[in-house]
């Protein structure tokens, strides 16, 4: 039935299959990663433009303000102009720091989030790496982008960056808890960690529909949490910017400022894209049931249009919760997490599992 | 009166000739003084009176986010551009030395305001006051008014990326 | 209580007390060295009750200097003023108020750095507003500075 | 792709990140002053070291979220495996997190969750 | 080792908050020493915008000073203004025309609106939530035009002048203002969607900031900050002035003394701005707007103080006259010096997101309380 949705995977076999013709299996292979490193970095360039350009502008309709509009058509490209200042700049290092970990955390930063776009699905046979047990090698990777910001603070020197990075680091490992248990609570309802798995699995149906109460309630803790996970407002306690100044990232200036800036966005996208695909069905259309005129005209929406689609509006999400609400304190940060989302979500996952095995699912 | 008799030269004293043969390099500085022109993030850094007006600045009325303003970065590691806003005193004027010197380059001075310009109402008979950030670090744009409105801010800085956009990279000198 | 019986009742605690009544309220004129007895018993008469001090300042008459305190009574809804008269100018000390308001820590420290008079028992005297190398009474009538044209 | 692409991004992130921060470092103009490398505080020379003995309420979350990341790390076979065992998997994970949950009320009762 | 002993032997870090720092509001500079976030002690150090107005004064006549009370508190500046305007007229015994109290009123209780937006604002932005920053200047902006268009400032007004006001009310004064409170009015439920009912920001102001009562008399404390601890100071209804005692207005006190409490007191007295203006706006009286006085001042020898209610508290102007043209000595009691002495009693112990919230509720001004 899901034949009709476009296949980049028949492309990709195609063009491996008329290189191998061609050439030796080395250079095939040489190519081919070329293509796909160009690939990567071209999206890391790609999505810090526009997700600076859609917060500015998301922030701007909130706040009842215009937003860029001079530089180029209506401001599009002003995060260029942003992005070719910061190369510009000069990047100090203080004179007191720990030269070594001060230039490494950024690049630390950036591989972590390069690394988990491997097993990402950005299309039906869109993906770098579809590993078989692609859930808990995301949330394996992920939580070495912590150390980045501990080490980015830590090698500062400065006592703002300090603070910022010890927040930062006992939120994000508290909140990679809830992250699992929710990631966890679909693994059980589809029974693979492969994310292609499971973005088949929901080719009848979502799982945020599929899955009832407990579904949601996992969906629900997982967008907590993951805004919890990326630093951002109102969890942005590394930053903080009406306490510590600039928090972890205090002390950076130009490029280096500039892949930390970056890494927030690139890890919202991320996270938005996990989320999208292990509850908003991935790259999977949507579908009403019985309606097939209307499944048919939604089945030749390409299928990188749904993924992204579906990723922005989470990211929206996000950003809305950031222009919405102010700064939760880390006392009470951490009580959120360890005395109301961890609970629930133990018991939901024990719900999920339920329903699973009775089968209360569609 | 006829406008169009009247000559508008934008920055007469610092258009300079080009030299023979450097398109590549007069393309270049186009392209990094397009950059740096429009992406002047300031510091946060008011004092008195008028950083009210530079806050209304990037309120919702006058909205200098349109022009690339509105990264306000706390902390001079990451801004571009100090606007003094407001009276520096003596006690005041070794921090300020101190955050400019602490902006990576280039970093660029708006001095907004009578006080920040010469000290203002308070230049006589005041033992505390710096008669003019000037004193204490290069300013590139002055903005004069007690306070001035956030009109004169925007114009002041729409000045400074005029600036900016005549400046010469490669043989650029600075105090 | 009416400024009369505020003048018996003052009076009744320090003898030496002079009193003022040209302004719109109640002056009392003392010593520096009676002050704080009479501010204690101000302070924490049931009678009087002077809950809040609002105003401390010290003005520099030339030959003297004298603090001002203005204070009042919450409940009871009276004001007074009282005058610490500090004869000696080169070497200005006065008992503090700090241990009977609190508002007065940081106002006395204000005074201190500005008019150069010296709180005995003050929990904290440092220069509050002016940089640490500081030399001068900037409020003082006799500072002088010819460059900014504030002149003796 | 298989595990090379792993090999592939962890270049293409070193190439990005390091590629901009040295090529900012080589065409950026810089210039130095005896303040510019000093710590940014507000402005005001910072008073004391800042690599002292920190305090312990940040560690602490990171010692309880270590015990509960490598029980979350059992789970993930757990969950593979459960709606195809059926009933006995229910079981068996409510006998689990029936431990995980009194390892959280211990350090719940001991206020390490209190902040200090 | 028991949890409880696990924070002995550990140093304190000393933090620099200010004086450059987003929420000093200013150039409040606070050494701050904190163990983990716990903040063990704070010591405020002032001056770093101390422009010695007070020495200033003393060589300017009594119509020249009050131009320089715009620039201390610049957000009541016309309260400011009002108050060296009631000491000066206390001490010619000059009797003030009604329109000219109506037109000082409506520009005192507009000033507080504005200065309050402006709090609330940057209580939003302080605590995290950047959106209210912009919701309130929408509205500020309007009473900035009508500012302009009284006496030309937006913001530094100098309006106010012995004897009266400066200049006479805009024609469009009535129909912009009325048209600002219905604006306001009907936007005014936004500033509670945004803030006031937030979960989070209850959370982060309920029970921060302490102050008792008998503490915050003691501190000095005024205005909104000592109204929340159950202080009665509203000295417009104490020791009112421009005819305040003609208005129907309540004083807001409430019983909380922390920063909630400190809130909502704030949030309430804008609406008893409103209903002041609404009251004054279609009464304000025909006549003069400035009451003759001499080109040149002179005081009688003698001691004047005039207390009015700022935004912040109670600012007080305290005058020594010698007979001259210019004052003797000039005292500004200014509400935020003695609000601010009080910030280490309410934030030791706290956190320093709580430093944050408590600097936010005490709404300093720092060429307030530098001065």
């Amino acid at each position: 039935m899901l034949l009709k949705i476009f296949d980049f995977s028949t492309i990709t076999a195609a063009f491996h299959l008329w290189l191998s013709g061609k050439m030796s299996s080395v250079l095939v292979m040489l190519i081919e990663m070329t293509i796909a490193g160009m690939c990567a970095l071209g999206l890391f360039v790609f999505l810090g433009l526009v997700l600076v350009y859609m917060e500015r502008k998301v922030s701007a309709v909130m706040q009842i303000r215009i937003g860029p509009n001079r530089v180029g058509p209506w401001g599009t490209i002003q995060a260029v102009a942003d992005t070719v200042k910061l190369l510009l700049k000069e990047g100090l290092t203080p004179d007191g720091a720990d030269k070594f970990l001060f230039n490494f955390a950024p690049i630390l930063v950036i591989i972590v989030s390069m690394l988990i776009l491997a097993p990402i699905g950005f299309g039906k046979g869109l993906v770098i790496w579809d590993l078989n047990i692609g859930v808990l090698y995301i949330s394996a990777v992920s939580s070495i982008g912590v150390i980045g910001i501990l080490m980015a603070g830590w090698a500062s020197n400065n006592k703002y960056s300090l603070i910022g990075a010890m927040r930062s680091g006992a939120q994000i490992v508290s909140y990679e808890l809830s992250v699992g248990l929710s990631l966890i609570s679909v693994v059980i309802l589809t029974g693979s960690l492969q994310m292609s798995d499971i973005v088949n699995s929901q080719a009848n149906g979502w799982w945020i529909f599929k899955g009832h109460i407990p579904i949601i309630i996992s969906f629900i803790i997982f967008v907590i949490a993951s805004t919890a996970e990326t630093n951002r407002a109102p969890f942005d306690m590394a930053e903080a910017e009406s306490e510590l100044t600039g928090g972890f990232h205090t002390e950076y200036a130009g490029m280096k400022f500039a892949m930390f800036f970056l890494a927030e966005y690139i890890n919202i996208f991320i996270v938005c894209a996990i989320g999208a695909t292990l509850f908003l069905g991935g790259w999977m259309p949507f579908h009403i049931g019985g309606l097939t005129a209307f499944n048919d005209i939604m089945d030749y929406i390409p299928s990188p249009f749904w993924f992204f689609g579906k990723t922005f509006f989470l990211i929206f999400v996000i950003m809305w919760f950031r222009w919405t609400f102010p700064r939760l304190r880390v006392d009470q940060l951490l009580t959120l997490e360890w005395k109301y989302l961890l609970p629930i979500s133990m018991v939901n996952t024990l719900l999920v599992t339920l329903m699973a095995i009775m089968g209360w699912y569609f | 009166m006829d406008v169009k008799e009247i000559k508008q030269d934008p920055f007469p004293g610092l258009v300079e000739p080009t030299d023979d043969g450097a398109i590549l390099v007069t393309k270049l500085d186009d392209v990094i003084n397009w950059a740096r022109s429009n992406s002047l993030w300031p510091l946060y850094f008011g004092t008195s009176c008028c950083a009210i007006e530079m806050m209304q600045t990037g309120a919702s009325r006058h909205d200098w986010s349109r022009f690339g303003f509105e990264v306000a970065r706390a902390t001079p590691r990451q801004a571009d551009l100090i606007i003094i806003a407001g009276t520096i005193v003596i006690k005041m004027a070794p921090v300020l030395k101190r955050l400019y010197d602490q902006m990576p380059d280039p970093k660029y001075v708006i001095a907004m305001g009578a006080c920040a310009i010469s000290g203002g109402p308070f230049y006589y008979n005041t033992y505390s006051v710096v008669k003019g950030a000037d004193h204490i670090i290069p300013v590139d744009i002055y903005i004069p008014g007690c306070p001035p409105r956030p009109e004169a801010l925007l114009h002041g800085m729409i000045s400074l990326q005029e600036k900016i956009k005549h400046t010469h990279n490669g043989q650029q000198k600075r105090a | 209580m009416n400024n009369e019986e505020l003048k018996s009742a003052i009076l009744a605690i320090q003898p030496a007390a002079t009193f003022d009544e040209s302004g719109e309220f109640l002056n009392v004129h003392i010593s520096s060295e009676l002050l704080l007895p009479l501010m204690l018993e101000l302070r924490n008469n049931k009678d009087f009750y002077f809950d809040y001090l609002f105003c401390e300042t010290c003005i520099d008459w030339k030959d003297h200097l004298m603090m001002v305190y203005h204070l009042t009574s919450k409940s009871l809804k009276h004001t007074l003023v009282v005058k610490g008269k500090i004869s000696n100018r080169d070497n200005a000390e006065i008992e503090s108020v700090a241990g009977i308001w609190k508002t007065a820590e940081f106002m006395e420290r204000e005074v201190y750095e500005l008019f150069g008079v010296k709180f005995l028992n003050h929990p904290d005297l440092r220069k509050l507003i002016l940089d640490d190398y500081w030399t001068g009474y900037p409020l003082r009538k006799d500072y002088s500075d010819p460059v900014n044209l504030i002149e003796y | 792709m298989g595990p090379g692409s792993l090999i592939l991004l962890i270049i293409c992130g070193v190439a990005f990140a390091g590629g901009g921060i040295l090529l900012s470092q080589l065409i950026a103009r810089s210039s130095t002053n005896s303040q510019k490398g000093q710590p940014y505080e507000c402005g005001v020379p910072t008073e004391g070291n800042t690599w002292i003995q920190f305090n312990v309420g940040y560690y602490l979350f990171a010692l309880i979220f270590l015990i509960f990341d490598v029980e979350l790390v059992f789970m993930y076979p757990w969950a593979v495996a459960a709606k195809a065992t059926g009933m006995f998997a229910l079981i068996e994970i409510i006998i689990f997190m029936f431990i995980l949950f009194l390892g959280l009320l211990y350090a719940w009762k001991k206020g390490a969750l209190k902040w200090m | 080792m028991e949890l409880e002993n696990a924070t002995e032997g550990q140093d304190d870090l000393i933090i620099n908050v200010g004086p450059q720092h987003p929420s000093t509001h200013g150039v409040l500079h606070i050494k701050l020493k904190v163990n983990g976030e716990t903040i063990t002690d704070v010591e405020p150090h002032l001056g770093y915008i101390h422009r010695s107005i007070e020495k200033m004064c003393e060589s300017h006549t009594y119509r020249q000073f009050i131009y320089t009370t715009s620039r201390m508190d610049y957000l009541s500046a016309h309260i400011n203004n009002q108050a060296c305007a009631l000491a000066v007229e206390k001490g010619l015994q000059v009797e003030v025309p009604a329109r000219a109290k109506a037109i000082r009123i409506l520009m005192a209780e507009l000033t507080r609106l504005a200065s309050h937006q402006l709090w609330w604002g940057c209580t939003g932005l302080d605590l995290g939530a950047v959106t209210p920053f912009f919701h309130a200047f929408r509205e500020r902006e309007m009473i900035n035009d009508i500012m302009e268009k009284t006496c030309g400032a937006r913001l530094t007004m100098n309006y106010a002048v012995p004897g009266g006001v400066m200049a006479d009310l805009h024609p469009d004064f009535v129909k912009d203002v009325k048209a600002f409170l219905a604006e306001f009015k009907g936007k005014f439920h936004e500033y509670d969607e945004l803030l006031t009912g937030n979960i989070i920001f209850e959370e982060r102001v309920k029970g921060i900031g302490y102050i008792s009562k008998e503490d915050a008399i003691s501190f000095g404390c005024t205005g909104p900050v000592a109204r929340a601890s159950g202080v009665s100071c509203d000295i417009r209804k104490l020791h009112p002035y421009d005819g305040y005692e003609n208005l129907q207005f309540e004083e807001i006190i409430r019983t909380e003394g922390d920063c909630y409490g400190r809130y909502l007191a704030r949030m309430d007295e804008m609406k008893q701005s409103m209903y002041i203006i609404e009251q004054l706006i279609d009464n304000i009286p025909e006549g003069d707007y400035q009451a003759k006085t001499k080109a040149l001042i002179k005081l009688p020898k003698g001691e004047f103080y005039q207390r009015v209610e700022t935004a912040r508290g109670e600012f007080g102007v305290y005058i020594v006259s010698e007979g001259a043209t210019t004052p003797y000595r000039i005292k500004f009691r200014s509400p935020g010096f003695s609000n601010l002495s009080a910030l280490k009693h309410m934030v030791v112990g706290g956190k320093i997101a709580d430093l944050v919230a408590v600097m936010a509720m005490l709404d300093l001004v720092i060429p307030d309380i530098d001065r």
